[in-house]
């Protein structure tokens, strides 16, 4: 055992040296310069004070918070159905379903934009068929069609591996004892994925708190979180803001990722 | 809790992409008697149980009654079965006397009555102070207990047990077959057992149903299964079986071994079966038949010798006290009884 | 099981039709737009022929390549390391090593300008000890080490549990026939990481590939895949190259990810 | 292949939490003989094991020696000994044949002449034909043999076997059992075999170390430890015993349920001990001592009588021919031959 240890310690020293120059010392310095804006005063009640960016911060959470719900209920009613029934183009139809994981945010956007966008076909249906063409890419609704877009595949994978890795001797002991099929979904089926839930749920909210490059390119109306980061610091200079906005967003993540890991046991991240 | 009566008639089972699982077979079972279905993996043995539980229907033509009363379109949750499963099936999000109330919760018995019938049925399991548990901080034991009271809990009219045991270790197993033991011997519910094991099935079925491959080898008492087994299959499955190949001339069955007296018919070619219990080992001078040991295992409680039966042959063994010893090489004679010799 | 089965029908109906219009219809969309320029060529020939779209391209994948050698480099390291030791903190340090997952690409981005920028602790060290400042941010190396920061907790995360799952039976049979140390470490461990660095080095390079937020707060002096598109479609409105471009990095990123699916046997997904 | 003297000197095991493992133990194995280390778990087995291993030191002051010489300081990797492990411990990065010559590998035997004396080893193990396998294509028996032939390929100096058996189901256990007994006598290789069923110490062990707690309880031979216990746990641990408490008053044994001669001193309190299948079922007119019968298990080959021995006391139970029936209820006679009474 000893020699195995000293064996790991020559291994590993030379990278405590690249961890604490490279990892640490950035985020210290980020928690630092987030304390005190340009005046003096503390930057995080000077937020709080600040209507806009209070307004941004409760849009970011609300479409995280919506993504989330609307997400856990269409992936959970896809996931079970494509667990429990086999069916010829059963592959098929999941490697379509999760396609969309291969786009990054920036061409979610753009596949919004053609799908609800000034040109887009939603808006050409609309046309066609009411003579009103119904734009939605550059709200609200547009941005969660996008999040919906990349967070539906990951939670319907993580949900449809639960459901079968479920015994289905649970659902059998169930009936078994007179319950019918909504009851044993209700009592037996959704507690049993409860964990996976949790895990994707969190996950999943964690990614749209973080998704950038979907806002960004639909140039949204409503401002989210990670933008306001870009825009104070890139545009504004104001470093002390967008540290402490990027304290408070890596902070709301990492209670979202913690949720996450504990449900799940295994290493989960936010978005790129 | 007095069991119903169970008819299947003609049950078959072919799958949707033309296995055929069960071919039609048709037993009854005595209200209170204990059945046990024996086989091996893959005889079809769960796939009976599944059609007396209504978790899967019979092809067309094979009918499941209870107390004469057709069931067959009935889903199992409208059957009244308890069903106990070999991965024990707890409701993870459920405490253990959640659990075990559970089948009182569907039928609408309002929270305060079921938990204490519930409490009655753990005492009965000997889990009285285990109501309030996880499920995850009970052992393997203990959870198939909290199964079989979760089953028992809802007063079914027959009790369903498949491959119970497997999951545990062998001490555990051998505990809890007694304890199953006594709760139907007490209880006097019908019951039908699936296991692989055979120990499992002589204790725990007044009757026994041997399976081989999706058709009945043999339905009987232990007594009848052992003593009198239908088959060369039944007879290698059940117990240790020894096998000598010879022939019969005259009311003698010769083998390479020896010569036995038998009460048969001539033969060109007999092959007799015998157990190792009634294998008699004697001095070689003057024995019908004799051997040499190939080796001896002391087991403690007894002693197992191996016979050299030839090149080719597969050793037989006989069972002997534990107190004299034996060395490899050593001569011996083997007498058994006519009434022992099996020519199947 | 057929009463299960209408069960599952009747609740999936309604997702069916959803499908349909919201995922494939704009990927469809997407893959029609990519093939022909405004002005009738091919628009994947035009790409091929064009050096500014193969220079971002290549240096896209070169950028995600380096980042995926270099992380499963240094997370195995450390992943062998955590896995094998057992000291006061460890709990402590696994927590700042994967605290970069909270921080989106933004944050991330923004944190190198803070190591490697004008103003950054690497050019005040530096300028201290040498007189020379040394800034690296805007340059492929720290669009690197920006990568780096958020894909090394992912691959530690994967290979630590890898690492925790192995039986130490096989390190203890390799031992008792003789090797030593490094060749248990050679013939055996490594190559029963294997699926997990498979996967994770995937995951790594697809997350590499899509990753555009953090690239374009160093708004760097390389271009990358992401962000071309982003330029072509937005400020250029070049639909059919953003689109083609798109599909190309889609089909990159999909073929990581089907890798990383074989090797893990489970959900993952690109950036978002 | 002849095998070593291992000798283990004083060896404790205290781990850094400050745990004891191991209490400081002392025995030899002979050059050529066959060790089982038998005890529940926890017992210190395996620490035994894995310290001749050289996968742990032992405290300070202990030793273990290998034809005299000292190999305390070596680690695992130099001592030349093989070791097969409850889970298989095969890579599964290489093929059945590549495991195999492994040891040859790491020892710079060139591929060619590796690989034929890695074949010669798996055809020893009638595995010829599955050179070529994935790991993941062998049953767990095949598992265990391929595990066995990559522990003999490098002619290791001693054999180490920690549970070999415990992860395959019964039948299968028995086999391998049979099997790895042919190959230690055939080898005479020096072997540690760790278990904790005592079937597969008897089989297995020239002589059995019976563990508990992280001491030594008992060495000897299987017919020692079973006919000649030295404590209670050892009697108890190995095979069946019956328990029956009394006092012993002028040469006979006196309890509730009758008396039996005994050529013992007089004491208040004395428990006997006594093997089921000592026990002999007698007509109860007469007999030294009466039961009634609690319930009897037919097992094919025995029967299990068990004998109601009054309230809170466990059952008698009496090994019996699988003959003659009987009825719960029914009163009975228990004899017990003196020579057969262990008072511990």
């Amino acid at each position: 055992m000893t020699q195995q240890s000293r064996f790991a310690v020559i291994l590993v020293l030379p990278l405590a040296i690249f961890v604490a120059a490279f990892f640490l010392l950035p985020m210290a310095q980020l928690a630092m310069r987030s304390l005190f804006s340009g005046d003096g005063t503390l930057t995080y009640a000077a937020i709080l004070a600040t209507p806009r960016y209070l307004a941004t911060l409760g849009a970011t959470l609300g479409v995280a918070a919506l993504t989330t719900i609307l997400t856990l209920v269409l992936a959970t009613v896809v996931a079970l159905f494509l667990a429990r029934t086999r069916f010829p183009g059963r592959g098929f139809v999941i490697a379509l379903l999760t396609f969309p994981l291969a786009f990054p945010g920036v061409v979610v956007g753009f596949l919004v934009i053609l799908l609800a966008g000034r040109q887009g076909l939603v808006g050409t249906v609309s046309q066609a068929v009411t003579g009103e063409k119904i734009v939605f890419a550059y709200s609200a609704a547009g941005l969660l069609v996008g999040y919906l877009y990349f967070s539906i595949p990951r939670v319907l994978l993580t949900v449809m591996a639960a459901a079968e890795k479920l015994d289905p001797a649970l659902e059998e002991a169930a009936r078994s004892l007179g319950a019918g099929p909504w009851r044993v979904l209700a009592h037996i089926v959704l507690p049993a994925l409860g964990p996976a839930l949790t895990a994707s749920g969190a996950l999943c909210f964690a990614t749209a708190m973080g998704a950038f490059g979907t806002a960004f390119t639909l140039a949204t109306n409503i401002d989210v979180l990670p933008m306001l980061i870009y825009t104070e610091f890139t545009l504004n200079a104001n470093v002390a803001v967008a540290s402490a906005l990027s304290i408070l967003l890596g902070a709301i993540t990492w209670l979202a990722l913690t949720i996450a890991r504990s449900a799940s046991g295994s290493g989960v991240a936010a978005a790129g | 809790m007095t069991g119903i009566a169970i008819t299947v008639e003609a049950c078959g089972k072919t799958f949707a992409d033309g296995t055929r699982a069960l071919s039609p077979i048709s037993f009854e079972i005595g209200a209170g008697e204990s059945i046990a279905i024996l086989g091996p993996s893959g005889c079809g043995k769960t796939t009976a149980l599944r059609i007396i539980a209504g978790l899967e229907g019979p092809d067309p033509g094979g009918r499941v009654l209870f107390d004469g009363a057709d069931v067959t379109p009935l889903p199992i949750e409208r059957r009244n079965v308890g069903m106990v499963f070999q991965s024990y099936a707890l409701f993870p999000n459920m405490s253990v006397i959640e659990n075990v109330a559970y089948g009182l919760r569907v039928r609408g018995v309002p929270r305060q009555p079921r938990l204490g019938q519930a409490q009655e049925v753990l005492a009965m399991m000997r889990l009285a102070e285990f109501g309030g548990r996880r499920i995850d901080q009970l052992s393997g034991g203990q959870r198939q207990r909290v199964a079989l009271a979760r089953a028992l809990a809802v007063k079914p009219r027959v009790l369903l047990l498949d491959e119970p045991l497997t999951a545990l270790d062998a001490a555990l197993r051998e505990d809890l077959r007694a304890e199953i033991d006594g709760l139907l011997r007490t209880l006097r519910i019908s019951s039908v057992y699936v296991t692989h094991d055979q120990a499992e099935a002589m204790v725990l079925g007044d009757r026994i149903i041997v399976m081989e491959r999706g058709a009945i080898a043999q339905i009987g008492t232990p007594r009848d299964i052992y003593f009198r087994p239908a088959s060369r299959f039944v007879a290698s499955f059940v117990g240790t079986m020894n096998r000598l190949e010879g022939a019969i001339r005259g009311g003698v069955f010769e083998t390479r071994a020896g010569r036995l007296p038998v009460d048969r018919a001539d033969a060109a070619e007999a092959v007799a079966f015998f157990r190792p219990e009634a294998a008699r080992l004697t001095p070689a001078d003057g024995a019908p038949l004799r051997f040499r040991v190939a080796r001896c295992h002391f087991l403690g409680a007894a002693q197992r010798v191996y016979l050299d039966a030839g090149e080719g042959a597969p050793a037989l063994i006989a069972d002997t006290d534990n107190r004299r010893t034996w060395q490899p090489g050593q001569e011996t004679g083997l007498a058994v009884s006519a009434s022992d010799l099996l020519f199947l």
